[in-house]
């Protein structure tokens, strides 16, 4: 059973108009700019897909990766915690615009609602937010004495990632903090999309180190000299 | 031919619906039986609660490891590909909807798709384990189990008089008789053994069996 | 900030009468046998701590770690889902005559509970248990029309663990499934006790291979040799 | 001496209280300052709400790993024993209360503990990023401000104006003119400016001062 794909078209072919599409990375640190980008070209070429909800910590930094997705007219709404960066050009004037939607979460919720959604817990309790303008009609509980407002998880249809090593079956390391989001979207997500640094066999990866195991992806793309979102952008380079 | 499947062909025919690369959880006991039969060029990916991804058969005696077991507390070894992982990230997989097939043992199953599988009644020591999840989030959750009790009561019936293990959860039956999908709160007959009449299988069951247009032969091999 | 301490006594002196003892393992893959036997120690010559109550996947097995425990008298109930083993007699004998407690969570529930005290969640929904006799009195509620149970966190006032590697600051690697409950338990309690196959420097485990990091430890110590509860259950050892 | 303390002082105060061996988590911006006034002796381990804990200075220009960074996406470096772990895990560390200190900048604080530091209205794009959670679960929520705005306002108040952050969530206040705890929803001076009256300082903060009977002066080395 390889999850193999042989290139990155082939990779985001099945993503639709309209799904809800989960990103990897915490600014740059993790972001999967090949997928991002041979999602770009398809749109490009195709019109499709369009109509996008984007999940991300982030709303896009310059020209390039989510910036470049936005840019393009491809993304309908975002759900992330905090849409600015150094360069956040490309959400603002949508979103002043009134363009582009908002859903803004609190990043450990965002966190939890992504967690809960792939360990099948429909809604928890946290205390993040209690009593702000972020938990307006939100169910609220008291435990203990103390308050706590009702989050419920969040699925995508699809997550595309950046990983490290991934053998064929899908089980994946990550690179330092780069792995953030990602090990919590693969599991949310009903299709995890990942492109690798390295691909390797069955068994080349300790299974003590395995930080996402196979079960969670669905298809495997090597990416060998993978570009790195903050470098270009303070390269200044646009993807257009 | 014998009046009934063993065991092993119980296992042997819920192998057979497993699909290349599908991740699988086996409950402890009769169920851990169904690895042995796949069939060639389809693997699974077996899964065990406390931990472990794609393991692989037993080690031979004397070569145990104590700390690599299974949810039964056997012995077990690993395939290339392997993952460990905590209880929490294990029992995501389980509720998460992550796992393709987990097949458990029954004492009883009903028409609604209720099971009943983790207490005989309120004597002695309760125990569930992970039972009451695995019946969540599979996509298909499948019994194996002989077709009538010891003393020849169904098990499959219209509602379940053991406690609960989970309501409405199960979508197919392997019995020593007969393969039945519960569909619409009814047990849809798949499959029988075709030395048995319908009535007779109608006999010996505990709800009342819906009949397709086409009824399969349940045949197993000699094992 | 060393967190070593010379010697199993000390490890475990800090546990008291009444506490909530959380104890690793999945059967005897991750039990940590030597803690637990010092603990026993400890109630043998002080007669304390006593009635506690010990949460763990099992109730014992044979006549060493929780089983020795139970047979010495000193819990007062158990949090468990699979009270059974090969050699259930020291909590069977005691629950049938009235003089332990049982609190019987399913397991996937229990890790989840566990989870959630560490992870500063009070509640979660959850699917397993509802309609069946283990969800009494707990609130349901249907999200997406499916029905759910309402589960509160499980805090601890101690964990004792079993390690394989441990630095100086408490960072944990686990040995094969004998990970297991250990890096939740390791969250939720206030208070959490390692004993490690082997304690290195700070800097010789890979960080991108910490199981549990060392904000969720308080107390290391060296057990360099540890013993194996299934296998001093094959064997027939008695700890009394 | 000067009249306030500058933003480092104020940073350098805060870190005197940091214990040896504290996990401590500064906010973006200005509490990222702390970092570098910690006592000989004393050496606090930093967590990062994108997953790391145990991380060091800032690398030379041009040396720089972007897949290193901490929350405010600047790049960092590892000490020894340092660990990495996704966001789910990072923010249980957060909401656990796994912390010992979380040192947050601030547009106000009321004397009921209620912070407002992540929005300054209705107007632009709102960012909340990890503020709403970092304000509950850590041991000690210490705010780290100039006394007064820049247009010489209060920025310790009865009541927050501006949208909340989190609700009764900061236990300690370090400023340039004082430092103060929240203690029963009342500001309570435990130190002031040497060179200042407390009339001076009540008159520059929007809400009654509680006086202990003992108030040390508030005094930070030139930097």
């Amino acid at each position: 059973m390889d999850k193999t794909v042989p290139d990155l078209a082939t990779a985001v072919a099945g993503i639709e108009d309209g799904m809800v599409v989960m990103v990897g990375g915490f600014g740059g640190s993790g972001a999967p700019i090949e997928l991002i980008h041979a999602l770009i070209d398809r749109f490009k070429a195709t019109g499709s897909p369009k109509n996008l909800t984007v999940v991300n910590n982030n709303a896009g930094n310059g020209r390039i990766g989510i910036a470049a997705m936005i840019d393009a007219g491809m993304v309908g709404k975002m759900i992330c915690s905090f849409p600015r960066s150094a360069d956040p050009r490309a959400f603002t004037e949508k979103y002043l615009a009134g363009e582009i939607g908002l859903e803004l979460v609190p990043q450990g919720t965002l966190a939890e609602r992504i967690r809960a959604a792939g360990a099948g817990i429909p809604a928890f309790y946290t205390p993040a937010s209690y009593g702000t303008d972020v938990a307006k009609g939100k169910p609220v509980a008291e435990f203990d004495g103390k308050h706590y407002v009702q989050e419920r998880w969040l699925k995508a249809d699809v997550a595309i990632l950046k990983a490290e090593l991934a053998d064929t079956l899908g089980n994946l390391t990550y690179r330092k903090a780069a792995r953030n989001f990602s090990p919590l979207m693969a599991a949310a997500a009903a299709k995890t999309i990942v492109q690798a640094t390295k691909i390797v066999q069955p068994g080349e990866i300790d299974p003590e180190h395995v930080v996402t195991p196979g079960i969670f992806v669905d298809a495997i793309v090597e990416v060998s000299d993978p570009k790195q979102e903050e470098a270009l952008m303070r390269a200044g380079v646009a993807y257009a | 031919m014998s009046t009934k499947l063993s065991n092993a062909q119980i296992a042997w025919r819920a192998a057979q619906d497993i699909e290349d690369g599908a991740y699988v959880n086996l409950g402890i006991g009769f169920p851990e039986m169904v690895a042995k039969f796949q069939p060639p060029g389809k693997q699974a990916i077996f899964h065990t609660e406390n931990g472990v991804l794609n393991f692989g058969e037993a080690p031979v005696e004397g070569e145990e490891d104590w700390d690599l077991i299974n949810a039964g507390k056997k012995a077990i070894t690993l395939r290339p590909g392997a993952a460990f992982f905590h209880h929490a990230d294990s029992f995501g997989m389980v509720r998460g909807g992550h796992l393709d097939v987990a097949i458990l043992g029954t004492y009883e199953v009903a028409e609604n798709g209720d099971l009943a599988n983790w207490s005989t009644g309120p004597r002695g020591v309760p125990a569930v384990g992970g039972a009451m999840d695995l019946v969540h989030g599979a996509k298909r959750v499948a019994v194996i189990t002989d077709h009538v009790t010891k003393d020849g009561r169904p098990k499959l019936v219209k509602r379940c008089a053991l406690p609960l293990t989970g309501v409405g959860c199960v979508t197919r039956v392997y019995t020593s008789l007969a393969v039945l999908d519960i569909e619409d709160e009814r047990f849809v007959l798949r499959e029988k053994l075709p030395t048995m009449s319908v009535a007779e299988l109608q006999a010996v069951t505990g709800a009342e069996l819906v009949l397709p247009d086409q009824i399969g032969d349940l045949v197993a091999p000699e094992l």
